[in-house]
């Protein structure tokens, strides 16, 4: 098994954890936090498949590593407003909850 | 050998990452995020992606772990649930997420066998630029509007930050969410550690044009030291209105732009370099970039201004 | 023409835009007489060439035929005619700029419809003509006005989805035909859409005209709302239906099917308006019935005409219709115009008008009747027309015993009595001078013995017959205004509220966190499933 | 339907540094209102905006002129290495409308927004201004480039860029749905995101063009077309993905919500409509295109129902665009893929109608709703009466709004609803011609609700404020926009089709 | 901990000294290219800016004899510090009484006092884990018994006698 | 002999790592434990680097020694601050 498959593997696993808690983790905090797991599972598929790209004398193709790069940075970005928007709405409602009053599945 | 460490490592980010997921109390969770970090940006390097575990560690783990940690220990006390969640809709979530991932999964077998790459193609023009570490060469001169706009996003961050400022507020200084203490031997450490810091990160600037690392990075390490000299109270966060302060927010976003505009003016294009002075340009750009990126961290970690509270 | 189409359009909307200033306000209240003049330019055109047409834009084209002018010309003398006691009425009283917004903008549409000469403008058209409705009808605001107000404003909106998708329709069926209504209704009997389009139309339209069992709005909504705004309601803008089924039935095509199916509908109208309205204590729902059953006569000339392929019916209904938008407005405006004890020679001249729906020698109902005489023929299908004529006159006996006691809600400022009087002879002489243009047969025909006799006899018969019933005593059961129809719609008050509380919870679900990742999940999956599926190989 | 014509290298063309322009230049002016604090605010917005239409327009005309598209290859590097902008007639379009928008909300906010001269800078204005330039420069990067990791840049900016502007009034129930917001985008982002991996993984390249041209129907592409979708679905807040549109859109101030309304959902709709007609055209199949009309359909019944059931005016407006946004994907299902039909330009062009008319319609609407609440200080529809006393040309902007909406002519939602219908019905797809229909009529139901209340006489005791003529005339202006689309011939533009092998 | 060992006569002065320091770091970390020697002086020179508008000269200022004395001996006591616990922890029976002491410190508040209790983190045993405005130090000692006060206040003498007597902190 | 001095300074380190992480779980308390882990695996970190110093050149062994008197300075004061946290009085 190579490196690249078995971090495809892991990959697809934390994309699929981080789905099932952004569903189910009730605190925005929570569902913040996969989010960025969600995040991080995609950047690690597409340093896999970065990693297939070596040639030419380099171990990855720079490409998708640069666009990794910039999307963490993006990723980054949101999670900063979204604590800051989480904070604020902690302290203007005493909770920081995003549900609604109404409805039970 | 490496098999087992490679086998090893993708199972405990597995189980870490699953564990921060889920986990009851939310501090837990944060903590076990930023140890996942730490995990992922190894799992970076056995992927020979050294820029991307640099800044997966100084980004991914670091700076948004701070954010999280900042944010479990404000909302600790949160215990409301509006909505109870059936064990049944757990199933069902859980059996659809599962599907999800092992549909991604099996993708794995069946991608184009012969893998794509534009390796060759970057490393056959970076000589062209003068730099030598080709995901560098990506981010300024290949790519450099997705970075240019990248910095754009920043900026709006930043912007999304501050909109959560009360009226009165605002111009004072960031409220420092994080604890804040007097008598701490921490101002020993930020007494002593933000120049070597400043040195450290520079470095990780400069060197970026040819080995990893880059502003981002250099960016990251420098914030950490300002948050560290604000943390322990040895100086006061600046006012975010003051002019210093917004000149380096946009410092490196002005230069990126003033080159971009320059390329239509020397060889013709925005954001394409004069022969010959690629090299010192993303020098000049980078460094720019550093400062302003360190700003923004900064201010991004230190949260909206909260007027002149009480040290 | 094109200055005096647009003029008549324009004309009322640009005087609802004068309304915004405050200053000009009273100054166009004090015009509303005045808006519909310039229609009054256009009915003569239609008769030096019969048919001409205007377009611009591509799209818009306008049309003048005999049967659009004959209707244009009437309503817009009920529209001057009432305009003129609107001004009056609404002096001083509050909410006058709305009341006069809501009126133009039916006005406009109201006398546009005739001219529409394709899809687009007719559909826009008749909105005009149909939705403003609701401003006048719920102007008092009160609730009973409100829910007059509404399901009126359902029934329309109904009706304008079916007649889209029956204009859409027929566009399809004659791709690259353009918009022109003549040429898509030209090429419908070809289509394999054409059940389709003909029972969206007739079902469109019914809603509009009071077709049993789609009436059950007219009754609730002539009830309620000023006498002023019933008056044009009733008199003017229910002919938009009629010349929509005009304009939209194949007449030049013998389609026996889809005629007879409409004659029977337009049939069974008439006789149910007729006898449903003697169970009817409020004049006005008697009025409502009477006009159910007068346009179910229209639609069934409209049937009989589609059934034999007669291409005339349409300006034979246009010509029988004259007279009931201005007879019909003229007795709306009568019951507005009491207020003190009734003069006998007011009974007179509002009984021998209203007769003239059940064709009484010598009014202009009895021309209308002996327009189509040959469209009904003399069989089975004239039978019914005078039965109808028969429910005609116990109607309008019924409806004069109730208006001549006292009202029991006087209204406190009442309309001006010349209205009503100048529209009741304006009626009359337009019929008969119209007769012979119409018919071809000149205006004497009408005063042979076996002419006036054919008409006399249903009259006679329901005097009779009234007289007998009144002499028994015989009470007839009282139904609500609207009966099985406003059972319907109360049917589908209900239901539509049901279904609108699951949607919402469906929706309170939907945008539950949870629910809504979940569904994101889900679709990812099945997006893709279907992809594997079904997709590309 | 209509493919990109096979390109196989773009070369910039005479005239494509505008699209760059249209891009960079609002985001030098949003470097320049953060760097100087407040000082001259208001000559860097307007001229920003003002440029903007420029950029816009000449583009429009350069495209209309030479009757194909521009393009500019970035820092001179082609794709695969580097990054392409190319405008087509829709791109064009888009632009064109966006700039209006951009200029009339900024119009309409002008005062509200305007910084304290002479005093230390405000919040509000600072926060309001940056997140408008932003929003304007991802705009235009969404409707002109062609790499699609540089529009995921572009759909994060735009989200970044919407949540200041949902959040800025900061009470608890907007920042609730500014975090709602937040968190279902970047879900959606991170999904898009996937699939481009996939596509990289796929072609070696993120150029659209350049994808089309190799396309392979294998799995890979499959799944990324599959993840593509669905995150911008979650963007574009189609039903039942809608769950942070309508809080988030009823908390933003008026300026701000039409502009979220009227563009800022379009963005991702119009990737969507980019990567399904230009980098997929292959893959859309029937099943997968029906579902995605058959959400457009449950989006159209069920935000009609939902906002003919709102209390609150603003709320209302927004459920309207829940139920507006499904309409434009009809256009999925009655554009049948690979050929160049007369149906499938009628339905193309139908769903860009309907794109632009409700920008227009919903723009106005929002305007006209922001300024009933200043005159009654709240927005309850009951309480609506009075408000053509004090506002007459608002009312009226909500009434020719309200006129598009339903899709009564004479106005640019019903030329785009005739021509939706016209397809579907042409089509034989009787099911989704019968809900382009009832939402027509729901829709009338719900802003003759509205309109009713609005002529009413005023509710006892309540006051009412003045507000001034100008803001009413800019919130009319768009929705006479709207109504004028309506003098359009019926039938498919030529424009819309330019850049495209019809 | 190298501002700390700098000795300080003027401001001057200390931002060459300082800059000598961090420029040191740079080349170690860079090596010495001709470019990268060029940066590496701006940047330490900015450096040692920083560090003087954080720490003033003077406030640390020690003297080199002692404080080469002072690093051996730091050394050293990392060594036993890090053995003794070890066979603390490897020790079956584990000899082990944690608890707290209180030190009361003759060292005024500030700096000084935070480079003294920075070095008693590292001696063997003790752990101060805080002060405040008083002379109080709060130490967690491994082992109650051994007569810590005594030892700290050695050390503590140690660290004064480094220190120049340079401004007051 | 170089090679010799690696192995055994590596191991010793090694050995260290061991009995801090034993300390770490056996010690009662969280400030007791702070202890082993501070002092302890300072020490093996400074031994490891000491013993890896001669393996490289000049720069790089420079380097290493920086980072181990990095580690020290924040190590030392980082476990204050956690030590004053876990008393309580930390936060404000």
């Amino acid at each position: 098994m190579s490196a690249a498959l078995l971090f495809w593997l892991a990959g697809s696993g934390l994309i699929g954890l981080s789905v099932y808690g952004l569903i189910v983790n009730p605190h925005p905090l929570c569902k913040l936090l996969a989010l960025n797991l969600l995040g991080s599972g995609v950047f690690l598929l597409f340093g896999v498949i970065a990693r297939r790209g070596a040639s030419a004398g380099l171990g990855g193709d720079p490409v998708p590593q640069a666009l990794v790069i910039t999307g963490i940075v993006v990723a980054f970005s949101a999670t900063a407003i979204a604590v800051a928007l989480l904070l604020r709405l902690h302290t203007e409602a005493g909770e920081a909850s995003i549900d609604e009053e109404d409805g039970q599945p | 050998m490496e098999t087992g460490f490679d086998i090893a490592l993708a199972l405990l980010l597995l189980c870490v990452g699953g564990w921060s997921v889920i986990a009851r109390n939310m501090m837990t969770a944060v903590i076990v995020f930023i140890a996942y970090g730490l995990l992922l940006s190894l799992a970076w390097v056995r992927l020979h992606a050294i820029d991307v575990s640099l800044t997966e560690a100084a980004i991914g783990s670091g700076a948004t772990g701070l954010l999280m940690v900042i944010a479990a220990h404000k909302v600790a006390g949160d215990t409301k649930r509006v909505v109870q969640l059936s064990r049944g809709f757990h199933v069902l979530a859980a059996v659809f997420a599962a599907l999800v991932a092992v549909g991604i999964a099996a993708l794995a077998f069946v991608l184009p066998g012969e893998p794509s790459s534009l390796a060759a193609p970057v490393l056959e023009r970076l000589p062209d630029s003068g730099l030598g570490n080709p995901v560098a060469g990506v981010l300024f001169v290949f790519r450099s509007f997705d970075t240019l706009l990248e910095k754009v996003v920043l900026l709006l961050a930043l912007i999304g930050v501050w909109a959560l400022a009360r009226d009165a507020d605002w111009g004072g200084v960031p409220g420092l969410r994080l604890f804040r203490e007097r008598h701490s031997v921490l101002t020993l450490l930020a007494r002593t550690l933000p120049p070597i810091g400043f040195v450290f990160a520079i470095y990780m600037t400069w060197a970026g044009a040819d080995v990893p690392g880059g502003a981002f990075q250099g960016g990251t390490v420098l914030a950490a030291m300002w948050i560290l000299v604000m943390v322990a109270g040895v100086r006061r966060p600046p006012r975010i209105s003051s002019p210093p302060l917004r000149l380096a927010i946009v410092a490196g976003p002005v230069v990126f732009l003033a080159i971009g505009f320059l390329g239509f003016l020397a060889p013709g294009a925005f954001l394409a370099y004069p022969e010959g002075f690629a090299k010192p340009l993303i020098v000049a750009m980078e460094t720019a970039l550093t400062l302003s990126i360190a700003v923004i961290l900064g201010l991004l970690i230190a949260g909206p201004p909260k007027g002149e509270d009480a040290p | 023409m094109i200055f005096a189409i647009m003029a008549m359009i324009l004309l009322p909307l640009a005087m609802a835009l004068l309304l915004l200033s405050p200053a000009l306000r009273p100054m166009v209240v004090r015009g509303l007489g005045l808006a519909p003049l310039p229609a009054l330019l256009l009915p003569p055109a239609a008769w030096e060439g019969s048919i001409s047409t205007v377009s611009f834009f591509g799209t818009w084209r306008y049309v003048l035929d005999q049967a659009g002018a004959l209707l244009l010309g009437a309503c817009a003398l009920l529209w001057i005619i009432a305009g003129s006691a609107a001004s009056r009425w609404l002096a001083g009283r509050g909410g006058q700029g709305r009341f006069a917004l809501w009126w133009l903008l039916t006005l406009s549409g109201s006398l546009g419809v005739f001219v529409a000469g394709d899809v687009v403008s007719f559909y826009a058209l008749y909105a005009l003509a149909s939705l403003p409705a609701y401003g006048l009808i719920a102007f008092g605001g009160g609730g009973a006005e409100r829910r007059a107000g509404r399901v009126t404003i359902a029934a329309a909106l109904i009706g304008e989805g079916l007649i889209l998708a029956a204009m859409v329709l027929l566009a399809v069926n004659a791709p690259g035909q353009g918009l022109a209504i003549a040429p898509l209704v030209a090429a419908l009997p070809s289509s394999p859409h054409c059940g389709a389009v003909i029972a969206l139309l007739v079902i469109g339209f019914g809603l509009k005209i009071g077709l049993v069992p789609l009436h059950g709005w007219m009754p609730m909504s002539y009830a309620a709302g000023p006498l002023i705004a019933t008056a044009v309601l009733s008199g003017a803008t229910s002919k938009a239906g009629l010349i929509g089924l005009i304009r939209f039935l194949p007449l030049s095509e013998a389609m026996p099917v889809a005629g007879g199916m409409i004659l029977a509908a337009g049939l069974v109208s008439a006789l149910y308006g007729a006898l449903l309205g003697l169970t009817q204590a409020n004049p006005r729902s008697v009025l409502a019935y009477s006009s159910i059953s007068q346009l179910g006569q229209m639609a069934a000339v409209l049937g009989a005409g589609l059934a034999a392929g007669a291409p005339g019916a349409g300006v034979i209904a246009a010509y029988y219709a004259v007279y009931h938008v201005l007879v019909k407005g003229g007795l709306f405006l009568w019951l507005g115009a009491q207020g003190r004890r009734i003069a006998a020679w007011q009974l007179g001249l509002v009984g021998f008008a209203a007769l003239g729906f059940a064709g009484l020698p010598l009014t202009g109902g009895a021309l209308g009747k002996l327009a189509f005489k040959d469209l009904a023929g003399t069989g089975a299908t004239g039978m019914l027309f005078s039965f109808a004529a028969v429910g005609s006159t116990l109607l309008v006996l019924h409806f004069l015993r109730l208006a001549r006691a006292p009202a029991q809600d006087p209204q406190p400022q009442p309309l001006s009595p010349a209205a009503w009087i100048a529209a009741v002879i304006a009626a009359t002489l337009l019929q008969w001078t119209l007769f012979a243009a119409v018919t071809g047969d000149s205006a004497r025909s009408a005063l042979r013995p076996g002419a006036l006799f054919d008409l006399a006899w249903p009259v006679a018969a329901g005097a009779a017959l009234a007289w007998g019933l009144a002499a028994l005593g015989t009470r007839l059961p009282a139904f609500p205004p609207g009966d099985i129809g406003e059972r319907l719609i109360a049917i589908i008050e209900r239901q539509a509220t049901r279904i609108a509380s699951a949607i919402l919870r469906a929706e309170t679900q939907a945008h539950q966190w949870q629910v809504s990742t979940l569904a994101l999940a889900a679709a990812l999956i099945l997006f893709v499933a279907l992809q594997t599926v079904f997709g590309p190989r | 339907m209509m493919p990109l014509q096979a390109l196989a290298v773009t070369e910039t063309t005479p005239g494509g540094s505008l699209l760059v322009l249209g891009i960079v230049m609002p985001a030098v002016a949003l470097v320049a209102l953060i760097g100087l604090g407040g000082r001259g605010a208001r000559a860097i917005v307007i001229a920003a905006l003002l440029f903007q239409l420029y950029v816009a327009v000449r583009v429009a005309l350069l495209v209309a002129g030479t009757q194909s598209p521009l393009a500019y290859v970035v820092g001179g590097f082609h794709p695969p290495l580097g990054i392409t902008l190319r405008a087509d007639g829709i791109s064009a379009l888009m632009m064109v409308v966006s700039a209006a928008i951009f200029l009339a909300a900024a119009g309409f906010a002008w005062k509200d927004f305007a910084q304290p001269g002479g005093k230390p800078e405000a919040r509000a204005p600072l926060i309001f201004w940056s997140a408008m330039l932003a929003m304007a420069s991802a705009l235009n990067l969404l409707f002109t480039s062609s790499d699609l990791f540089n529009l995921y840049v572009g759909i994060e900016l735009l989200t970044f860029a919407a949540i200041p502007v949902t959040a800025i009034k900061g009470g608890a129930d907007t920042l609730r749905a500014a975090l709602r917001y937040l968190l279902f985008a970047v879900f959606g982002s991170m999904l898009y995101l996937f699939g481009i991996v996939l596509l990289y993984g796929a072609y070696g390249t993120l150029d659209i063009s350049g994808i089309a041209a190799q396309l392979q129907p294998n799995a890979a592409t499959l799944a990324a077309a599959g993840f593509v979708t669905v995150g911008l679905l979650a963007k574009t807040a189609l039903f039942p993905f809608h769950l942070w549109l309508p809080p988030a859109h009823a908390g933003a101030p008026a300026a701000g919500s039409a502009v979220l309304s009227a563009l800022v959902v379009k963005g991702s709709l119009f990737l969507l409509m980019r990567l399904w007609f230009d980098t997929f055209p292959t893959l859309r199949e029937p099943a997968d295109m029906q579902l995605l009309a058959l959400s457009g359909a449950l989006a159209v019944i069920v935000g009609s129902v939902t906002a003919l059931r709102q209390q609150r005016l603003k709320l209302l407006v927004a459920y309207s665009t829940v139920a507006q946004i499904g309409y434009m994907f009809f256009v999925f299902s009655l554009a049948p893929k690979g050929t160049g039909e007369a149906i499938a330009a009628t339905a193309w062009t139908g769903a860009w109608l309907q794109v632009v008319a409700h920008a227009f319609a919903k723009a106005g609407m929002f305007l006209a709703a922001g300024l009933a609440a200043e005159v009654l200080g709240h927005d309850r529809i009951r309480d609506l009466g009075g408000l053509s006393r004090r506002a007459p040309l608002a009312v009226l902007a909500f009434a020719l709004s309200g006129l598009s909406l339903m899709g009564l002519p004479p106005s640019g939602g019903f030329n785009a609803k005739f021509m939706l219908l016209v397809a579907a019905l042409a089509g034989g797809q009787w099911v989704w011609g019968a809900v382009i229909i009832a939402g027509g009529v729901l829709a009338g139901a719900y802003v003759f609700g509205v309109l009713a209340r609005m002529m009413a006489e005023p509710a006892a005791g309540a006051s009412l404020q003045a507000v001034g003529r100008g803001r009413q005339w800019i919130a009319l202006g768009l929705s006479a926009v709207a109504v004028l689309m309506g003098l359009l011939p019926l039938e498919p533009v030529a424009f819309l089709a330019i850049g495209r092998a019809l | 901990m190298t501002g700390a060992v700098t000795q300080e006569r003027g401001t001057a002065t200390a931002l060459l000294l300082r800059a000598a320091l961090y420029f040191v770091f740079w080349v170690v970390l860079a090596g010495a290219g001709l470019k990268d020697l060029a940066a590496g002086l701006v940047t330490a020179v900015i450096a040692a800016w920083i560090s003087l508008r954080l720490m003033p000269a003077g406030e640390l200022a020690a003297k080199p004899g002692p404080v080469l004395a002072l690093f051996v001996r730091f050394l050293w006591q990392s060594v036993v510090a890090g053995v003794t616990v070890a066979r603390i922890a490897l020790t079956p029976g584990m000899p082990l009484k944690p608890g707290m002491v209180e030190y009361r410190s003759s060292l005024p508040p500030g700096n000084r006092r935070f480079l003294f209790m920075t070095y008693a983190s590292l001696l063997p045993g003790t752990l101060p884990t805080g002060t405040d405005g008083t002379d109080l130090i709060e130490v967690h000692v491994l082992d109650v018994d051994q007569p810590v006060a005594a030892q700290l206040a050695v050390e503590e003498a140690r660290i004064a006698g480094v220190l120049a007597d340079g401004a007051a902190p | 002999m170089a090679d010799l001095f690696t192995i055994l300074a590596v191991t010793a380190g090694a050995v260290l790592f061991l009995a801090g992480t034993v300390g770490l779980l056996r010690f009662p308390g969280t400030l007791a434990r702070l202890h082993a882990l501070t002092k302890v695996d300072n020490l093996g970190l400074g031994l490891v680097v000491l013993g890896l110093m001669p393996q490289m050149g000049f720069l790089a062994a420079a380097k290493m020694l920086a980072v181990w008197l990095l580690v020290q300075l924040s190590g030392a004061i980082v476990t204050q601050i956690l030590a004053r946290s876990v008393r309580g009085g930390g936060e404000r």
